[in-house]
C-alpha cells in the first residue's frame, strides 16, 4: 500500500482542479487540526485518498538569510522561533554547533542545567502533542490536562530560571545565561515526582482507551525501511522499530553518563507513534532525576572573549529535539557573522512522508495520521 | 405532601368549568385549557436546555481541572441566559448559494419535534400531559422527524461539505434508531402496555420489601436493554463519541456551520431537549419514573424523584462527552449493525423466554 | 365529518397524485406522486374501517400492509433511480430511452 | 355544526391538499419532497382523527422517519447544478389536469349516493395497538409472513442496484 521508494522525479503539479473521478479536498491552511498553517491538497476517490500533496511555506520568515546579517550571539534569538514548542532545544543545538567550532569548554554545572532544561522542554513539547492529538481524535479533556496542567508547571519552572515562557534565549554559547535560583532544584524534583503519576494518568485517559485505539491502531503504518528511506528521525522513526536516538548514537554533553533506555515501537502505526512519545516522557523524567543528583555548585559560563571570532571553516552540531534530529550547519568566513547557516529541521523532513503515507487510507484517517507525525510549522518553513 | 400532580389536573378542571361558566363555549374552554397545559410544557421544556448547557459547561470544567463559567451571575448561573441573548441578537446570515426556504425552515423542523415528544412523559404522579396508549412509539416517531431537520440543514447551507455532513448525520441517526426501538421492545413485552405512565406505575412494586421492581434490576434483560438504549440515545443526539455530524476537526464541516444566531440556538436547543427527553424516557422505562427509592415516596414528591433520576442520566451523557474520543464513520456504522442490533435481538429472545417461564410457573 | 367527506378528500388527493405522475419530468417527482396516491388510498381504508366496521380492525391492518409495500417499492425504486443517475447523469424520464443491458 | 373534530378535519384537509399541490407543481425537487413530508404528517393526523392511533404513529415512523429520508438522500445525491432552470413538468400538463379532474369527479360522484349520510357511530376511541397486534398474528398471519418475504426481496434488490457495478467486479 505504501511503497518505500523515495520519488526521484519531481512530484506532479499541485492538483488544483478537482480530478474527474472522486473529490478534491484542500485541507488547510486555515484548518483546526493542521497544527498551524499547512495545506495538504488531497484527492480522494470516494472514501479512499488517492493522492496527498503537502504545500508549505506559509510561515517562511527567512531565518537562515537573517542569520547571515547577525553576529553569533544575536542568532540565538532567531533559533527560539523555529520550533516554537521546544525553543530550549533549538538554542542548545545552535550553541552545540558554534561551541564545536570554537572548541570552548563548557563547565559541568552549565551542561547539567542544559540537560535538565532540555529534558523538561521535551516533556512540555510531548504534552502539547498529547493534547492536540487528543483533540484531533475527538477527546477534549486530555488537551486541558496535558497542555493546561502539566505544561504550565514546566513553563513556571522555565520562567523562574530564565524569565521567559516561550522564547527562552537561556542557553548561550559557552554555557547558560544564569544560574538556577535557590530552591529551583527542589521544585523541579517535586514536579518530577508528581509527573510520574500524571503520565500513568494519560495511559488510562487516552492511550488504552478502546475508541482511541480503534482510531489509531494499524492506521498509517510505516515500515522501518520507508522511514529510513524518507530520512525520518525522532519518535516517528523509533515507532517503526528502528532504534535511533542522537543521545545514544552520537552522545553530546553528558548524556553518556546517564542510564536511560530508548522506547521503540514495532509496526509504526499512529498508536505506536503516540505510545513512543508517552514512554519518552517517562525516560526524560529519569534523566532529569539523575542530572539533579549530579548537580554541584560551580561556574555556569565558559571562558570566552567579549567579541570572539569563529575560525574559518564549517561546523555541524545536532541533538535529539522532541521532534527528531535537529542540526545546525554553519560555514564561517572569520567575520563576526556566519557566511551561511543551514538548519536541518526534523519536522520539514518528517512531513514529506505524507505523500506516500496518506495514500490508500480513508479520508477520515488523514487527520489521525497527520496529527501523529507531530510537525510544527515554524520549523518546517523556517 | 408536595404532590402537585393531582393538584395541577384539579386546577385544569376547575379552570375549564370556570371558563365554561363565564360564557365561553365549552369547546373554547377545552381548547383554552389545552393551550394553557401546552404553554406550561413548552416553557418548562425550553428552560431545561438552559440548565443543561450550564450543567455541561460546569461538569466539563470540573472534569478538566478548571471551574467552568463563573463570571455571569453567582457561580456563572446566568451564563446560558447571556449566551441565549447574544445568539438572539446575532445577524441572520443566509448563504447566497443556499436554498432560502429550506435554510429558514431547517432549524424549526429540527427543534419542534423535541417539544412534541414531551407530551406522554410521566413527570410524576398525575403529571402526564397526554397519557397516550402508544406513547413509546409516538416518541420514536416524532423524534424521527428531526432527522429530516438535519438533512434540511445540510441542504440549506448550500456548500457540498455541509451536505455531506448532513447525510452522514442522518444516516447515523436512522441506523441507530433501529436498535434503540428494539431495545425498548422487551419492556413493552414485559408490561404489555406502551404508555410510559403505565410502565412507570407498573414498576412501583418492591421485591422482598426493599429492592424496587425497576426494570433495570431484572437480572440480564434489564441491563442489556438499558445499555443499548443509552448508547443509541447518545448516538441519536449526535453526541460524543458519535458526533461525526458536527465534527470540527474532521474534513467535512458539520451540517450547522452556516447557521448563525437564533437558528444555531434552535439546533442547540434541539440537541439538549433530546438529551433530556432520552434521559426522561430512560428513567420512566428503567428506573420506575417518580417512584421513591428509600422513602415510600411520601416525603419527597414523585416529580422531584423523577427530575433527580433524570439528571443522574443526563450526567452520564455529559460524562461521556468529556471522556470519549470520536469514532470513525465506518466503525460507528459497523458497531451499530454488527453489535447493537444482534444484541437487541438476543435480548428480545431472552425476555420472551422469561415471560414464557413466568407464565408456566 | 361524515364518511363522504373523507372519501372526497382522498379522491382529491388521489387525483393530484395522478396529475403528478402524468406530468412530472423528474423520476423522483413521479415516485413522490405515487407515494401520494398510496396515502390517499390509506385514508379511504381507515375511513371505511372507522365508519362501516368499527368492531374489527381489518381496514387498519390492511393499511399497515400498504405502508410496508409502499416502503419496499420506494426503496427499490430509489436505488434504481440512483443506479440510472450514476450511468446517464440525469434523472429526467425522457433521457431514460436507451434500453440496453 | 362546529365541534372540535370537524374543525381539525377541515384545517387538516386544506393543509393536505395545499401541500399535495406543492408536491406536484414545485420547480425545486427538494421543496416537493418537503411538501410530501408535510402531507404524510397531515395524513397521520387524519388517522389519529379516525381513532387509529397506532397507525398514525407507525405512519410517521415509517414514512417520515424512513422513506422520506431515503428519498431526500437520493434527491441530494442526484441534484444537478442546472436543475433549477429545468422545467419540472412535461408538455402534456393540460391533459394531465383534465384527466385528474375527470378521475376526481367520477370518484366523488360515485361515492355520493352510496355513502352520503353515513355518520360515525359514537364509540369512544379504544386503544388499537393490542387488537392490531392480535389481528396481525392471528387472522392476518399469512399476509404478515408474505410481506416479510417481499421486504427481504426489496432489501436484496436495493443492495444489488445500489452497488456500483465497477466496484463489484
Amino acid at each position: 500500500m505504501s511503497e518505500t521508494s523515495v520519488p526521484t522525479s519531481a512530484p506532479e503539479t499541485f492538483p488544483q482542479k478537482p480530478p474527474e473521478k472522486g473529490m478534491f479536498i484542500s485541507l488547510g491552511p486555515q484548518h483546526p487540526s493542521t497544527h498551524g498553517v499547512l495545506r495538504v491538497a488531497i484527492t480522494a476517490d470516494g472514501e479512499v485518498v488517492t493522492s496527498a500533496q503537502p504545500d508549505v511555506g506559509y510561515l517562511h520568515r527567512a531565518t537562515e538569510k537573517l542569520a547571515e546579517k547577525r553576529t553569533y550571539p544575536q542568532i540565538i534569538v532567531l533559533t527560539d522561533r523555529l520550533d516554537y514548542l521546544a525553543a530550549m532545544t533549538n538554542n542548545w543545538s545552535y550553541c552545540l554547533a558554534v561551541e564545536k567550532m570554537l572548541a570552548v569548554a563548557i563547565p559541568e554545572r552549565a551542561d547539567l542545567l542544559r540537560i535538565i532544561v532540555g529534558e523538561l522542554q521535551r516533556i512540555a513539547s510531548h504534552c502539547v502533542f498529547l493534547g492536540t492529538y487528543g483533540i484531533d481524535i475527538g477527546a477534549f479533556t486530555p488537551f486541558l490536562i496535558a497542555f493546561g496542567r502539566e505544561r504550565e508547571r514546566i513553563l513556571d519552572l522555565f520562567e523562574e530560571i530564565c524569565g521567559a515562557r516561550l522564547t527562552y534565549n537561556y542557553i548561550r554559547i559557552g554555557g547558560v545565561m544564569a544560574d538556577s535560583p535557590d530552591g529551583w532544584e527542589a521544585r523541579v524534583r517535586t514536579f518530577v515526582k508528581e509527573m510520574y503519576g500524571r503520565v500513568d494518568e494519560y495511559d488510562t485517559l487516552l492511550t488504552y482507551n478502546p475508541i482511541f485505539m480503534d482510531r489509531t491502531k494499524n492506521i498509517g503504518t510505516m515500515t522501518a525501511e520507508m522511514a529510513v528511506a524518507w530520512g525520518i528521525t525522532g519518535p516517528n522513526l523509533r515507532a517503526t522499530g528502528f532504534k535511533a536516538d542522537v543521545r545514544k548514537d552520537d552522545p553530546y554533553s553528558l548524556y553518556s553518563q546517564f542510564k536511560f533506555d530508548i522506547p521503540v515501537g514495532k509496526q509504526g502505526d499512529c498508536w505506536e507513534r503516540y505510545w513512543v512519545r508517552v514512554q519518552e516522557m517517562r525516560e526524560s523524567l529519569k534523566i532529569i532525576e539523575q542530572a539533579l543528583d549530579a548537580l554541584k555548585p560551580g561556574e555556569t559560563m565558559g571562558k570566552l572573549p567579549k567579541v570572539y571570532r569563529v575560525p574559518v571553516g564549517e561546523g555541524y552540531g545536532h541533538l535529539e529535539a522532541p521532534r527528531g534530529d535537529l542540526g545546525f550547519y554553519i560555514i564561517s568566513d572569520g567575520t563576526p557573522s556566519p557566511y551561511r547557516m543551514h538548519i536541518r529541521a526534523p519536522s520539514f523532513i518528517n512531513l514529506q512522508v505524507l505523500q506516500t503515507l496518506l495514500k490508500g487510507w480513508k479520508v477520515a484517517d488523514v487527520i489521525a495520521i497527520l496529527g501523529s507525525i507531530d510537525i510544527v510549522l515554524g520549523e518546517v518553513d523556517r | 405532601m408536595g404532590e402537585i400532580g393531582p393538584l395541577l389536573s384539579q386546577l385544569f378542571h376547575t379552570g375549564r368549568d370556570w371558563a365554561a361558566g363565564h360564557g365561553v363555549p365549552p369547546l373554547g374552554a377545552q381548547i383554552l385549557m389545552m393551550a394553557v397545559q401546552v404553554g406550561i410544557i413548552i416553557l418548562s421544556i425550553s428552560l431545561v436546555p438552559m440548565v443543561l448547557v450550564y450543567a455541561e459547561r460546569k461538569v466539563a470544567g470540573f472534569m478538566q481541572g478548571r471551574l467552568g463559567p463563573m463570571e455571569v451571575g453567582p457561580f456563572g448561573i446566568l451564563q446560558t441566559l447571556a449566551d441565549g441573548i447574544k445568539l438572539i441578537f446575532k445577524e441572520d446570515v443566509i448563504p447566497r448559494g443556499a436554498d432560502r426556504w429550506v435554510h429558514i425552515v431547517a432549524p424549526i423542523v429540527a427543534c419542534a419535534p423535541a417539544f412534541v415528544c414531551f407530551a406522554p412523559v410521566p413527570f410524576g404522579k398525575g403529571m402526564t400531559l397526554v397519557d397516550l396508549d402508544t406513547s413509546v412509539l409516538f416518541i420514536f416517531a416524532v423524534s424521527g422527524i428531526s432527522v429530516i431537520g438535519i438533512l434540511m440543514g445540510g441542504w440549506g447551507s448550500g456548500n457540498k461539505f455541509s451536505m455531506l455532513g448532513g447525510l452522514r448525520g442522518a444516516a447515523q441517526a436512522v441506523s441507530y434508531e433501529i436498535p434503540r426501538v428494539l431495545s425498548v421492545v422487551p419492556l413493552l413485552m414485559f408490561y404489555g402496555t406502551q404508555s410510559l405512565r403505565g410502565i412507570a406505575v407498573a414498576q412501583q412494586a418492591r421485591w422482598l420489601g426493599v429492592l424496587p421492581k425497576w426494570f433495570i434490576f431484572y437480572p440480564v434483560i434489564g441491563q442489556i436493554s438499558f445499555v443499548i438504549f443509552l448508547i443509541c440515545s447518545v448516538a441519536e443526539t449526535n453526541r460524543t463519541p458519535f458526533d461525526i455530524a458536527e465534527a470540527e476537526s474532521e474534513l467535512v464541516a458539520g451540517f450547522h456551520t452556516e447557521f448563525g444566531g437564533i437558528k444555531f440556538a434552535l439546533f442547540f436547543l434541539a440537541e439538549y431537549a433530546y438529551v433530556f427527553l432520552a434521559s426522561a424516557m430512560a428513567v420512566a422505562l428503567f428506573f420506575g419514573g417518580g417512584d421513591g427509592v428509600i422513602l415510600p415516596g411520601g416525603l419527597i414528591p414523585s416529580w422531584i424523584w423523577f427530575l433527580g433520576k433524570t439528571f443522574m442520566i443526563v450526567f452520564m451523557f455529559l460524562w461521556f462527552r468529556w471522556t470519549f474520543p470520536r469514532m470513525r464513520v465506518d466503525q460507528l456504522m459497523s458497531f451499530c449493525w454488527k453489535f447493537l442490533l444482534p444484541w437487541s435481538f438476543v435480548n428480545i429472545a431472552l425476555t420472551g423466554a422469561w415471560i414464557l417461564w413466568r407464565a408456566h410457573s | 365529518m361524515t364518511l363522504y367527506h373523507f372519501l372526497a378528500l382522498s379522491a382529491v388527493l388521489f387525483s393530484i397524485g395522478i396529475y403528478g405522475v402524468l406530468t412530472r419530468r423528474n423520476v423522483l417527482g413521479i415516485l413522490m406522486s405515487i407515494e401520494l396516491m398510496f396515502n390517499a388510498a390509506n385514508i379511504n381504508l381507515v375511513a371505511f374501517n372507522y365508519y362501516l366496521h368499527p368492531e374489527n380492525l381489518w381496514g387498519q391492518g390492511f393499511v399497515l400492509f400498504v405502508i410496508t409495500l409502499a416502503a419496499a417499492e420506494a426503496v427499490v425504486g430509489l436505488s434504481l433511480v440512483l443506479a440510472i443517475y450514476r450511468n446517464i447523469k440525469s434523472v429526467y424520464a425522457e433521457n431514460m430511452n436507451i434500453l440496453h443491458g | 355544526m362546529i365541534n372540535l373534530p370537524s374543525i381539525i378535519f377541515y384545517t387538516f384537509s386544506v393543509l393536505a391538499i395545499g401541500m399535495a399541490i406543492v408536491v406536484v407543481t414545485s420547480r425545486n425537487v427538494f421543496h416537493s419532497a418537503m411538501a410530501l413530508t408535510g402531507t404524510l404528517g397531515v395524513v397521520a393526523g387524519f388517522f389519529a382523527l379516525l381513532g387509529a392511533d397506532f397507525l398514525a404513529a407507525s405512519q410517521v415512523l415509517i414514512y417520515v422517519g424512513g422513506i422520506m429520508i431515503i428519498m431526500l438522500f437520493v434527491v441530494m445525491l442526484s441534484q444537478q447544478p442546472f436543475d433549477a432552470l429545468q422545467r419540472q413538468t412535461n408538455t402534456q400538463w393540460l391533459y394531465g389536469i383534465l384527466f385528474a379532474a375527470a378521475v376526481a369527479a367520477s370518484l366523488i360522484r360515485s361515492f355520493r349516493d352510496v355513502y352520503r349520510g353515513v355518520a360515525a357511530v359514537a364509540t369512544d376511541t379504544v386503544p388499537t395497538s393490542a387488537p392490531i397486534g392480535r389481528l396481525l398474528l392471528g387472522d392476518m398471519l399469512v399476509p404478515f409472513e408474505a410481506v416479510s418475504l417481499v421486504l427481504l426481496a426489496a432489501l436484496v434488490g436495493a443492495v444489488v442496484f445500489g452497488q456500483d457495478r465497477k466496484a463489484a467486479k
